[in-house]
């Protein structure tokens, strides 16, 4: 449910509730995001340094 | 044949004996997937459950695993959150056994539904005063994060770790694993208790009722505290089988005994406020429903045996062997106790949801008897079974425990 | 914890005389076919049957000739409370898809099969039984023509989901389109009633709105022999039982040792 | 960038991960979630503008006034719901649980015949070929025709189940008589008892009603009065008033009985009694009731012969009723005999008595098999020393509807002849001179019938003793079943000319069992016929047209309606009213002797106004002290059995010299050693144990102690089963002389320790899935002696032992 949905109602209770839920999917994706990139800013440099030593 | 995917240094059985191994599980695997594939196309009449035990099998199943894998969390709290450095040795084979526990168990949960194509209306209808939506939501979440928890040991594989992003990937994952585990204690935490929520705000099933705090019953701090009081227990207990099986020594006693220690000061206060609770329960809940204590344990089997089982003979006795430091430090005694501590939560959770579904609570209806069918045990033996197989390839193919180098050399 | 909450406009609820019931079973077979509850070619599984209003033989349990038998038709209590003070029955509080919730107009319990995802926790939490799960398709095979019997009104349900007695909101819903295009706000008492209500031979079962005086069953539910099942739950059903009888009074509720009262010995009546 | 493993796997992965960011997956999974809630098996039923069309049930004798929901579909119209007429007199309320659920019946095509067949494989098989209604017809008609050359016309028979004097089954009755067969044999019921009750004691065959509204005291003999005892409709309906917390005139109800029955239980008073002693019981009130003077003398001195000693013509001095009582039913013998203490036939003999208005009604459970002369005679007369005969509030002695009769069907010399054979059942004979037919009785002369026609029955399930009766019926060399359903006995024919069922036809109500005042209902088709069938009314008319010659000209009419029409004219002339006031409860109107408002101005009108609300009914007057007995009098010395008195010890009856002439209690129980338990069984009004099948929603409203799955259950006594070391829900086998049936016990305190308490109404072997061996029938193993008056099977009792299995 989104505070879009027809269903979605601005009380305590579902604030708390999705704002929790939203919190943890953001924490995660955003987790997964940034280990991800790292990983393709690491391989980038690397494979910079790799060209560069092959020429 | 696979020896280019074994973690270097240590020594694995051979291809074959592997094989053999697995092979009884991988048949268990498929009857629970005839099971799954029968009920999903015939329906749940395929069961034995009925409008009586609208919970049966399969959720006494689930509460096991989830209460069983409640290691994971709280060891991976303990490693990354307080900095327990002693537990490194031992936070991968938690971390695994969490993964298969709750991947286990939302296997078994997308059969049991009646709908699984529409069970995502859990999240997006959701009814956020059912205990249940705060459980989905949380394992859901939970899954996610045992997964990345899972993947960097996963990318340690000697294979994997040839392929550089992977490799990179993982190590980098696993520099932000305190905030993984910080999530997931949290989760864990909410979700262990809603689902003695779940329970206790059955308010109008005597059984079950409890009162509590704000708007949590009592059973949710009490299912929160009885499953990381075994979830470390069993991670040992699974840490001793593995040990047993391959005939070595693989994780330092100083893991194994701070977690046996922490579980039987844990255990003890579970007891404590369990027997507390349950005194309080006869005295106002059950009492208002004009139940006494016996009124619960007259119906088919459920008889008095079971509290005593669980609260005594499972609750008491390992709370004891596992405080005292004499039976802690004995292996012997400290494996009676894991396996009575794990029997324990099981039938607690086994009670609340059997015998809360099984004593009528109109006075004119009648007890109703229930006995799985093949298709219910071939699903909730699958789940072991995947179990097993996952360990066992997790053990062979991943660095799962950092120690084993040390701790066998290969000479 | 009590809350106060809104009363709703209308609770509409219903009483069934107990002394005038005979247990003939009109209701269940007005309800299934009012209802399209689906009938199966074994209806003795009482375990997995559907039978929104189910009947029940209560005994006296005293020896022959002592023996007296009553029947207590049970429809959906249609809760007000889950038993802790808060305003919703014990199953809609647990429902996870919002499948079944309180219509604040009415109060009657509502449950919706296309949005139920089957986890059955409501089952679990009423005490009632008054929840059935379709452990299979509804029973409608191909060439048998069962199907041109269903009424238009109620859609029937598939696999997999729960189904319960609706006081028959479609009904409401007929009476308030009729008086909405005559104009009127209100419905008459007889406007709307239950299927089960309308089919009792017997006149046991009285329907109407508890919130208005005028409606007899706000008279009867004040009457000496009115009880609840359960009510010591605290649920608040909105469905009430009569009955002059002691012994089948107290079948409804359990007590403890020191309130059982000892009951009037049969042979004595009259 | 080469495909190589690594760039393979690396991009599946990717993929994976980026599909999630695309609407697809989520599109799909709300697709099959919208899959899940429009599965193209789960029926989408027809929308449509509902409206409702008046009419009557006539599933059974009950006659309640029924409205039938329709939607106006595209496809046609379709019933979709009944519900009870609150503009109806018999039901004022809704109507019983199989009426109810009826719409099955119309639409469940396996339940039924969709049009004529014939038999296609072994007899029993179930198997019919359809062939068309000329085909069907002409191969009766040429059967018949060829029994009629060889000059056998007596061995046709016909079995009917039609209600009596109704048009259908005069048109039945009359093709067999222009046939030339004495042998139209109608299934009989309580009714059939009443009768000759009636002829026995008031002179006259009349069906007995009982003003059960208007008294005060009633007193039950094992009518199952709330569960489908009369006009279901009507009686459930009068026990709410009288259940009425609120009403102050509320009869006191006493139901003599074995069991706890449902009446029982809910009854004021249940009096335990031994099964089978309710003559006794009867005549012990009646005993206490003349010894202490509080018999009716104005009814008795005026209107009653044969109380007082008395001097027949030949100048022989009889004993009168009163003395027979004083000395042979003193309450201490019949408390032996029946069970039930002295005090308490004491205690209820001074209640009755000093009620205003009681009633003794009688009629062993649902009423739908006939029962005992003697008892039904001592229980009217309990009811005359009272007063309560022809009394408001009291039993009614009537005479039938005033519907035209129809002229005498042609003969020629064929008819003539088969007419003067003696009937195959002994009805009307020596052996059983006062019963029109004792169906069951058919099973004995099975070699003499050559052609069997079965109409709106069930024989072989419905009559006792079915194991024999199949084995008979697979002797007939022909069989024709008019049945709508596949029921039991359809199974066995080899041609079936089907009937509509109920909704579909035009069809009457005469007189519904018990009801206190005239009432004829007629029936409308609310939906057209949905296959081919045709009304058997018509087809009969058909037939004989068919045959032609005497037999043609007997059926001049075009069709079943004009009968119906013609007869309907008898109530034209009769006056009596079309309008029913719901607000005026007839029994009111008989209480305050109104007469209703005729609501017609001339017969058409009246045509039109029965055929649109199914209604004709009048209120009569009683307090007649008139009866058609060669005394003039009601008799409790029956004049018509003296007349018969040589033949009485043929007959059976064991009573001698007077006694046997008046009601008296004689054990009708057959012992058998070995079988030491009597079986009882015993009807319910959620199941049909008649010729119509039970609608499959009925079965959730029984329970599984009375049928799991394929096993019915007989009710023990935890004593019987404590003996037998039993447990609930062994299978057992029942067994009586006549053969064995598997069941379970349900062990209930509601039934006495000696007996073995059975439903009826399960054991089908016809029909579909719904209904098929489910059950055990109790008639395949019911085995009892001959009632001596009637002929009729005693059924109520049959000696049994029950071994585990």
């Amino acid at each position: 449910m989104t505070p879009f949905s027809f269903e979605w109602q601005w009380d305590i209770g579902h604030i708390i509730f999705f704002g929790f839920l939203y919190l943890v999917l953001t924490i995660v994706g955003l987790g997964l995001s940034w280990a991800g990139l790292k990983t393709v800013l690491q391989l980038l440099g690397l494979m910079w340094e790799r060209d560069l030593e092959e020429h | 044949m696979d020896s280019v995917l074994i973690p270097e240094g240590v020594s694995r059985c051979s291809a074959k004996k592997f094989f053999l191994w697995t092979l009884p599980w991988i048949l268990i695997l498929i009857w629970g997937a005839v099971s799954a594939v029968l009920c999903l196309w015939k329906a749940l009449n395929q069961t034995n459950m009925s409008n009586i035990f609208a919970f049966a099998l399969w959720i006494v199943f689930d509460l096991g695993l989830i209460a069983l894998g409640a290691g994971a969390f709280f060891t991976g709290f303990l490693t990354y959150i307080i900095g327990k450095k002693e537990l490194k040795d031992i936070i991968n084979a938690a971390v695994i056994i969490g993964f298969i526990c709750y991947s286990g168990a939302m296997a078994i949960l997308g059969i049991d539904i009646g709908q699984p194509l529409r069970g995502w209306f859990i999240f997006w209808h959701a009814n956020i005063h059912s205990m249940l939506v705060e459980v989905s939501f949380c394992i859901t979440c939970y899954l996610m994060i045992l997964t990345i928890e899972f993947l960097p040991i996963i990318l340690e594989n000697n294979k994997l770790e040839e392929i550089k992003p992977a490799r990179l990937f993982g190590k980098n994952l696993h520099s932000i694993m305190a905030i993984f585990a910080a999530t997931g204690t949290f989760l864990s935490f909410f979700h262990q208790g809603s689902l003695g929520g779940m329970f206790g705000v059955m308010y109008a099933r005597p059984f079950a009722a409890r009162g509590g705090f704000y708007i949590w019953p009592w059973t949710f701090f009490l299912f929160i505290l009885s499953a990381i009081a075994t979830g470390p227990c069993f991670t040992i207990l699974i840490v001793r089988i593995t040990e047993k099986l391959t005939k070595k020594k693989l994780v330092p006693d100083r893991a194994i005994q701070f977690l046996a220690k922490l579980s039987g000061i844990l255990l003890s206060i579970y007891i404590v406020l369990k027997i507390t609770d349950t005194v309080s329960w006869i005295c106002t809940e059950a009492h208002k429903a004009g139940l006494t204590f016996m009124d619960f344990y007259k119906e088919g089997p459920y008889g008095i045996w079971l509290p005593i089982t669980e609260i005594g003979i499972c609750g008491i006795i390992p709370a004891i062997l596992l405080v005292v430091p004499k039976f802690r430090k004995d292996p012997k005694w400290l494996t009676i106790a894991c396996i009575l501590n794990c029997i324990g939560i099981v039938l607690n959770r086994f009670s609340f949801i059997i015998v809360t579904l099984a004593i009528p609570v109109l006075p004119f209806e009648r007890f109703w008897s229930y006995l799985p069918t093949w298709q219910e045990w071939g699903i909730a033996l699958a789940s072991i079974a995947y179990g097993v197989l996952i360990f066992s390839l997790a053990y062979r193919y991943l660095p799962v425990f950092p120690k084993e180098k040390e701790l066998n050399p290969i000479s | 914890m009590k809350h106060e909450h809104n009363k709703p406009l209308h609770r509409y609820g219903m009483v069934i005389d107990l002394d005038k019931c005979t247990g003939c079973g009109t209701c269940v077979v007005a309800c299934a076919s009012e209802n399209n509850v689906s009938v199966r070619p074994d209806e003795s599984d009482k375990k997995r049957f559907i039978s929104w209003m189910q009947l029940y033989m209560i005994t006296n349990g005293k020896e022959y000739p002592y023996t007296e038998v009553c029947y207590i038709p049970r429809p959906c209590m249609h809760c007000e409370e889950d038993g802790h003070g808060n305003p919703h029955p014990p199953c809609v509080s647990v429902c996870v898809a919002t499948a079944t919730r309180v219509d604040i107009n009415t109060g009657i319990v509502s449950q919706i099969p296309t949005r139920c995802i089957g986890c059955r926790y409501c089952q679990a939490a009423c005490p009632y039984h008054a929840r059935y799960f379709n452990w299979w398709d509804a029973y409608f095979p191909k060439g048998k023509g069962l199907e041109r019997y269903l009424s238009p009104e109620v859609s029937v349900r598939m696999r997999g989901v729960v189904e319960k007695c609706t006081f028959c909101h479609h009904r409401y819903m007929r009476a308030k389109r009729k008086a909405e295009a005559e104009g009127r706000r209100e419905l008459k008492e007889e406007e709307y009633i239950t299927a089960c209500t309308e089919a009792c031979p017997a006149g046991a079962i009285t329907f109407g709105d508890l919130n208005n005086p005028k409606h007899k069953v706000s008279q009867l539910i004040k009457s000496d022999r009115a009880f609840r099942l359960l009510e010591r739950l605290n649920t608040k059903p909105k469905v009430y039982y009569l009955s002059s009888k002691e012994w089948v009074r107290r079948m409804a509720d359990n007590y403890l040792p020191e309130e059982l009262k000892p009951v009037k010995p049969l042979a004595l009546r009259r | 960038m080469k495909l190589n493993r690594r760039n393979f796997i690396l991009s599946l992965a990717g993929g994976l991960i980026g599909i999630n960011f695309t609407p697809l997956p989520w599109k799909l999974m709300d697709d099959i979630s919208i899959w899940t809630q429009n599965w193209p098996w789960v029926p989408v039923p027809e929308r449509g503008r509902f409206h409702y069309e008046k009419t009557v049930c006539t599933l059974c004798p009950g006659g309640c006034g029924i409205k039938v929901r329709k939607v106006d579909g595209i496809s046609g119209n379709r019933a979709v719901k009944i519900e009870g007429r609150t503009d109806y007199p018999v039901n004022p309320l809704g109507i019983c649980p199989v009426g109810m659920g009826s719409l099955q019946l119309l639409y469940d095509e396996s339940l039924r015949f969709t049009g004529p067949m014939k038999r296609g494989g072994m007899r029993g098989s179930g198997e019919f070929v359809n062939i068309s209604w000329k085909e069907g017809i002409s191969l009766l008609a040429k059967k018949i025709n060829e029994l009629r050359a060889k000059g056998k016309p007596e061995s046709i028979v016909a079995i009917d189940g039609n209600r009596k004097g109704s048009t259908c089954s005069l048109l039945i009755e009359r093709l067999i008589k222009a046939i030339g067969s004495p042998n139209y044999v109608r299934i009989s019921n309580m009714e059939d008892t009443y009768e000759i009750a009636c002829k026995l004691m008031a002179g006259k065959s009349s069906p007995v009603s009982f003003d059960l509204e208007n008294s005060d005291y009633i007193l039950s003999f094992g009518c199952a009065l709330i569960d489908g005892w009369g006009s279901p409709g009507r009686i459930i309906n009068a026990w709410s008033m009288w259940h009425d917390y609120n009403s102050k005139e509320k009869p006191k109800i006493v139901q003599i009985e074995p069991k706890a029955s449902d009446t029982a239980s809910k009854a004021a008073e249940w009096v335990a009694i031994r099964p089978g002693t309710e003559a006794a019981f009867a005549l012990g009130i009646a005993h206490v009731i003349v010894k202490q003077g509080l018999y009716n003398k104005r009814f008795v001195e005026n209107c009653c012969f044969g109380f007082k000693d008395w001097v027949g013509s030949d100048g022989q001095i009889h004993t009168g009723f009163k003395n027979i009582l004083l000395k042979r039913y003193s309450p201490d013998r019949v408390s032996s005999i029946t069970g039930v203490p002295k005090e308490k036939i004491i205690s209820l003999a001074k209640e009755f008595a000093k009620a205003k208005r009681p009633v003794a009604i009688f009629g062993k459970d649902k009423g739908e098999l006939p029962g005992s002369i003697f008892e039904y005679m001592a229980i009217m007369a309990l009811n005359a020393l009272v007063g309560s005969i022809n009394r408001i509030g009291g039993l009614l002695i009537q005479d039938g509807l005033p519907l035209k009769d129809l002229d005498d069907p042609v003969l020629d010399s064929i008819s003539r002849r088969g007419l003067r054979k003696d009937r195959l059942d002994d009805a009307g004979t020596e052996k059983a001179p006062f019963t029109h037919s004792i169906a069951e009785a058919i099973s004995e002369k099975a070699e003499e019938i050559e052609l069997l026609m079965i109409f709106s029955s069930n024989p072989l399930y419905t009559l006792p003793n079915t194991k024999a009766l199949r084995k008979a019926f697979g002797k007939i060399p022909f069989i024709v079943t008019f049945s709508p359903f596949l029921d039991d006995s359809a199974m066995m024919a080899d041609l079936a000319l089907p009937d509509h069922v109920y909704l579909e036809k035009i069809d009457e109500v005469i007189w519904p069992t018990g009801l206190q005042y005239p009432l004829y209902g007629l029936s409308k088709p609310v939906i057209s016929p949905i296959y081919n069938t045709k009304h058997t009314g018509d087809v009969v008319i058909q037939i004989a047209k068919k045959i032609g010659g005497s037999v043609a000209k007997s059926f001049p009419w075009s069709s079943f309606e004009d009968v119906v029409k013609y007869r309907v004219r008898g109530l034209y002339e009769a006056g009596g009213s079309v309008k029913y006031n719901a607000d005026k409860p007839v029994w009111e109107m008989i209480r305050k002797r109104e007469k209703p408002e005729k609501g017609y101005s001339s017969f058409s009108d009246m045509w039109k106004k029965i055929k649109e609300n199914g209604l004709w009914f009048d209120v009569p007057d009683y307090n007649k002290c008139s009866f058609s007995t060669p005394s003039g009098k009601f008799e409790f010395f029956s004049h018509v059995l003296f007349y018969h008195k040589n033949k009485l010890k043929a007959m059976g009856v064991t009573a001698r010299n007077d006694e046997a002439f008046m009601p008296h209690y004689e054990s009708q129980e057959l012992k058998v050693s070995g079988y030491e338990l009597k079986m009882i069984p015993y009807g319910m009004i959620n199941l049909s144990s008649g010729w119509m099948p039970s609608p499959p929603f009925v079965y959730k409203t029984i329970f599984d102690n009375q049928l799991l799955k394929e096993d019915s259950f007989v009710d023990i006594n935890p004593k019987l089963a404590k003996s037998l070391k039993l447990k609930q829900a062994d299978r057992v086998i029942l067994s009586s002389p006549a053969g064995n049936i598997k069941v379970r016990v349900n062990i209930t305190e509601t039934v006495p320790p000696d007996c073995v308490y059975i439903p009826m109404g399960f054991g089908h072997t016809g029909y579909d899935e719904f209904i098929r061996g489910k059950g055990a029938n109790p008639n395949e193993i019911i085995l009892g002696r001959r009632d001596p008056v009637s002929g009729h099977k005693v059924w109520w009792s049959t000696p049994v032992k029950i071994v585990k299995l």
